[in-house]
């Protein structure tokens, strides 16, 4: 257990060691990022969709859950959340280079559609929001069935504006669903600021048409984001009901790689922006408590350096789908689920 | 075997199924303590409870979403839309959704769900009660669409659809909700989806068709073979995705004479992708033009009966169509 | 100008004659209402939706916009609106009756979907919902004349579910367009309950996710709903944005002429709610304050009696349409708006 | 006249119509600051202004519905989807609203907005950004639909469709944006929609295209012809609603063959329409099968590159059906 001060004091029921690990896990995200966002540079991959400055909302949510049992629908930002609940470096290299052994998709799908149903992590479109009434969906089945799981969607702040989140949030509170919609707000959708996509200052007001908790909370912080999302399960998994968590971060690249974000963010809304991210604020914090150590992070950057590389190889050694696979799966080859 | 009604033998199906499985659950507006505009899920919630027997807000996009959810947790969902009319906000969910996820995960996921409608009408449905937009969701890979008209073939339909891996829109004609009728057998009985029926056999002209389009056809090629002889074949799709192509070009190069015949509005309706085939593929057979008579390209029947019956295309049309393309 | 007592005492600036001409629209509205609801009962019409029930929050709201200048967008059950805006009675059978020269849709249309180009009474077509958005686009055309138009949209508690309502009340409070969106709760969506509708008690709460005011009223009470409205409509002409109402009312008729509300309501629930409406609650408000005598109430029902029996036999007379014109207006026969 | 690029020649329409008509106006995502995705609507909100280049929320059915109510109170917006592949959340807005306004009203009412999208694949934009689903609204009575690949035709279409007193879905091909390129006259250029382009002419096979397909087709029948001689007919339809069914039967009854080819899936595209007007219009003059060359029926292009390339169907392909059909 800790309390981890900072600004503000949380408490947590995170030892140091889990602590460490979910610090580990925000920096193999962001060396992965990093990694993907040059393979596309270097022209081996015609796509990167970025998480960078996401990587503590969804660490700290990613924590709170039990990646053994609970279920996860991500957007194409959530690399963090994929990884916590399962996919492997490889996985997500095998799926930027779309080798025909990509996990997520068999190199079908854009870069950042994670997806894995050994590990409940449920396949997303490129459509805005859609998801997030699969995620109601998944949690109805698990309480019909008198099952406590808790099911986890993340989207950006646009996704809000889609009657598909309205819908979805009604529908999961009406039957107490548990299920946490989780709302990554950098600010921007694509060129679209905050304040023409929304009337109100936080997307949590969204909440109050719900009945539903809703909690804004520093996205670059992990730790403040994991207390803030402890609770949110805990009251899921006492059936309860969902919670509405609006994480306030910052896309740290331009919306994607086809995109060219000085057309619309001023020089210095950028350099402000680059001030500070997640990996920054949460590695504060963790050294405040004495749970980092220059030495650990050292050899943990080192350790994720290797498996990055590896991963990165790995895939550039894998083949390419097969085209004879082409008409594979758009429908099932056999049966019936009797 | 009973002779049941039409909604008789899909309430049928949909009891057996909740009896037998408990993953399957039904979710749509008033589907619960009404019964469902039509009565369709009468009775079921009373004997499954509101956790499988759903009565959804009033958002459509919402059921057919958390039955993709639903379904990916372990049920089968049978989702109720209460018109073919109100689907459309449904569309996202069910084009981009549906219909991809198998596609999408490279066969890791699947979307075994049903979305039961009412289509059609001639019931005094007006311009959003009465519409038969079918080809819109024929078009998309990865769904599959039935249109019965049997009773037995809806409830042996509705049971291999319930537990077809992939997504199937089970389209259900209101105004052959309580008016036909016909023989059911009891229990287990399924009908394969993607096989055509031979509602009537012969061999010098084929009638393509489906709904109560079909029942039309059927009355039509009595008519014309009890005034000038002959033989009119007439096949029943039952199912209009996967369409059973191989049925429709065995029949019509026998005959060498294709009729097309449905509600749909004629411009981009399956019609057009059944002609496409035939033309296509039955070529050297054929001994007319591959015509279709289908409703004519206005969005929909109007209220107003004069313009309703304008707009319907019966039993009578359709021979004066077999007898154009007879005389061919 | 008159202070109107009751249950609670409002401030309205109206005259006695405009809270008479206020409770007559709401009389000749019912009196239509009835009569449809007959013509179908004798086999007449093959469809009847009823607004018996919500006149109040119509008339209320009706008599705060201007219809020489305001927009209407209803939904099936707003003939008492549509009344307002400038529909006649026999506008209203020639409708019901689905005659050649019914001016709403030609006869193309059930009875229930009011429009008028004359009167900027928009027409609606069945699917819930769609409409909302189209009172958001009238006002957004509007703001960007410069003009101070106000639009009122009527739609149901069960449209609050769409996605449709949630994205038109963003857009129409993040550009403060002149919107009044009237929610005519009636408890119902067909058969399905208020509490399996949606999970907040009011849907004025509704207005919380959008930064607008959120306002609910007894709308069996013209003159409450009518000073809740006035507030709302000098707001929006001064270009101050949106507000949602909450008009609670009583559907005191099944869902339409198709549904057996007994299947679904119990036999108390179905008395209780004939035990008052709209007509009594403005009646004796109205009284209260010496507004209405015996004598004008007598004359006026016998006035709405002739033109209600006029307006049936004009339609009954009129011509059913001409089956060639089935595939009239798909298309505009000739050119462009240039 | 000067040379442009497709995307100008859009660009250009639309600058050409916020400047001379204060009623058009542009409604969309990413549309205003960002001058749209693909840059078509640059450097327009400067010029208009942010009430008249709106940078909507990210609601499709809000950007349609809003279009509906402006246009209702006298503007003449044009609205833009993202993708073509985004446009289902539209969909009730589309077929529900703006198809039905004018009819359901008996004419009192208009719905003069158009849906610019752009379309198509061959740019690695996998399963949700390459999509050609046009074919869902060909359907609908009431819509309009046009997708013009040469950029004259473009500009041209574009200020017909802001003018035209109906909704007009215009799609734009996203590959041909920045490659295809020709021609353009400077002011008040218009071509009327519903009218197709012999964009070569030919005397004894018809190939009946449109979008970068058509690219495809002229290349091929190029290459067919300088191996094997003889003349091949290409039609770029340009408009698919309404279709210019005259056009085509001209063609076809004089050269005896069609060949269609689009990047639509095959099954239900519009592809099986042309087939069907000309099976049962043309059929005495047919010397072959009407012929079909669609895209398979996959969900829409993988992103993987061999996989999209498995997808494609280029000029060899078409020629391999030129052959085939020639030789019949
Ligand atoms: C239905 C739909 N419309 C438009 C798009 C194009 N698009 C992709 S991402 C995006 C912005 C999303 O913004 P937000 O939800 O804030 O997420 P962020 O990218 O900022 O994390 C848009 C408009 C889409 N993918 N789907
Ligand atoms: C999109 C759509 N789905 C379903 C329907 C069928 N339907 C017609 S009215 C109605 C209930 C509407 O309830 P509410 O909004 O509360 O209005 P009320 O009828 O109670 O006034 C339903 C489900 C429809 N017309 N449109
Ligand atoms: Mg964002
Ligand atoms: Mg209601």
């Amino acid at each position: 257990m800790a309390t981890v001060s900072g600004r503000p004091d949380v408490d947590v029921d995170l030892t140091h060691e889990q602590l460490r690990e979910m610090y580990e896990l925000m920096l193999l995200a962001r060396a992965l990022d990093e990694r993907m966002w040059l393979l596309n540079r270097a022209g081996q991959a015609p796509f990167a969709v970025s998480g960078q400055g996401h990587e503590g909302a969804q660490a700290g949510a990613g924590f709170a859950l039990d990646p053994s049992k609970d279920w996860l629908v991500p957007y194409y930002r959530d690399l963090t959340l994929a990884l916590r609940f399962g996919t492997s470096p490889r996985d997500v290299m095998l799926h930027m280079l779309a080798r025909a052994a990509d996990p997520n998709s068999g190199g079908r799908q854009m870069p950042g559609h994670y997806s894995s149903k050994a590990h409940r992590i449920l396949s997303g479109s490129s459509p805005i929001a859609t998801q997030i009434p699969h995620a109601t969906g998944i949690a109805f089945a698990a309480k019909a069935r008198g099952e406590d799981t808790v099911v986890i969607t993340g989207f950006g702040d646009g996704a809000t504006s889609e009657g598909d989140f309205h819908e979805a949030m009604n529908f999961a509170s009406i039957y107490k669903l548990g299920v946490i919609f989780l709302c990554e707000n950098n600010g921007y959708a694509i060129s679209v600021p905050q304040k023409k996509q929304m009337a109100v200052e936080r997307v949590a007001d969204y909440a109050k048409g719900y009945d539903m908790p809703g909690v804004t909370v520093d996205g670059l912080d992990a730790v403040e984001v994991y207390a803030v999302a402890k609770e949110a399960v805990d009251r899921a998994r006492r059936g309860e009901g969902p919670t509405l968590i609006e994480a306030i971060v910052r896309r740290l690249t331009p919306h994607s790689s086809d995109d060219d974000d000085r057309t619309y963010r001023s020089a210095e809304e950028l350099e402000d922006m680059h001030s500070s991210g997640p990996l920054r604020v949460t590695r504060n914090r963790l050294m405040e408590i004495g749970a980092l150590s220059d030495d650990w992070e050292q050899e943990t950057k080192e350790r994720i350096k290797t498996l990055v590389n590896d991963a990165t190889e790995h895939a550039e050694q894998s083949p390419l789908p097969d085209p004879g696979t082409l008409a594979d799966h758009v429908y099932a080859k056999d049966g019936s689920r009797m | 075997m009973a002779t049941k009604l039409l909604i008789e033998a899909i309430r049928d199906g949909l009891a057996e199924a909740m009896d037998q499985d408990e993953r399957v659950m039904i979710i749509g507006e008033d589907v619960g303590r009404r019964g469902g505009v039509f009565r369709v899920t009468e009775g079921l919630m009373d004997t499954y409870g509101e956790m499988r027997v759903v009565d959804s807000p009033l958002a459509e996009s919402l059921i057919v979403g958390v039955a993709i959810g639903a379904a990916a947790n372990g049920m089968l969902p049978v989702a109720e839309i209460q018109f073919l009319d109100f689907i459309p906000p449904a569309m996202d969910q069910l084009m981009s959704e549906a219909a991809k996820l198998r596609y999408r995960s490279n066969g890791d996921w699947d979307c075994p769900i049903v979305i039961r409608t009412p289509y059609g009408g001639g019931i005094h449905g007006a311009l959003y009660h009465s519409q038969s937009i079918e080809a819109v969701f024929t078009h998309i890979p990865g769904l599959k669409v039935v249109a019965p008209i049997d009773p037995a073939d809806a409830k042996g339909l509705l049971t291999s659809a319930i537990y077809d891996p992939d997504p199937v829109i089970f389209l259900e004609h209101k105004k052959g909700y309580r008016s036909i009728r016909g023989e059911v057998p009891d229990n287990g009985h399924t009908v394969p989806i993607g096989k055509a029926r031979i509602a009537r056999e012969g061999s010098d002209l084929t009638i393509i068709s489906y709904g109560m389009y079909l029942q039309e056809s059927l009355a039509a090629a009595d008519a014309y073979v009890e005034e000038h002889g002959g033989s009119i074949e007439v096949i029943d799709l039952r199912s209009l995705k996967p369409l059973d192509s191989d049925a429709i070009l065995e029949s019509v190069m026998k005959t060498g004479k294709a009729l097309i015949v449905h509600e749909a509005n004629m411009f981009g309706g399956i019609g057009g992708e059944i002609a496409a085939i035939i033309a296509e593929h039955a070529f050297a057979y054929l001994d007319g033009p591959v015509t279709r008579l289908a409703s004519p390209d206005v969005p929909a029947m109007p209220f107003s009966p004069p313009l309703e019956q304008a707009f319907v295309r019966d039993k009578n049309d359709i021979r004066a169509a077999i007898e154009k393309l007879a005389a061919f």
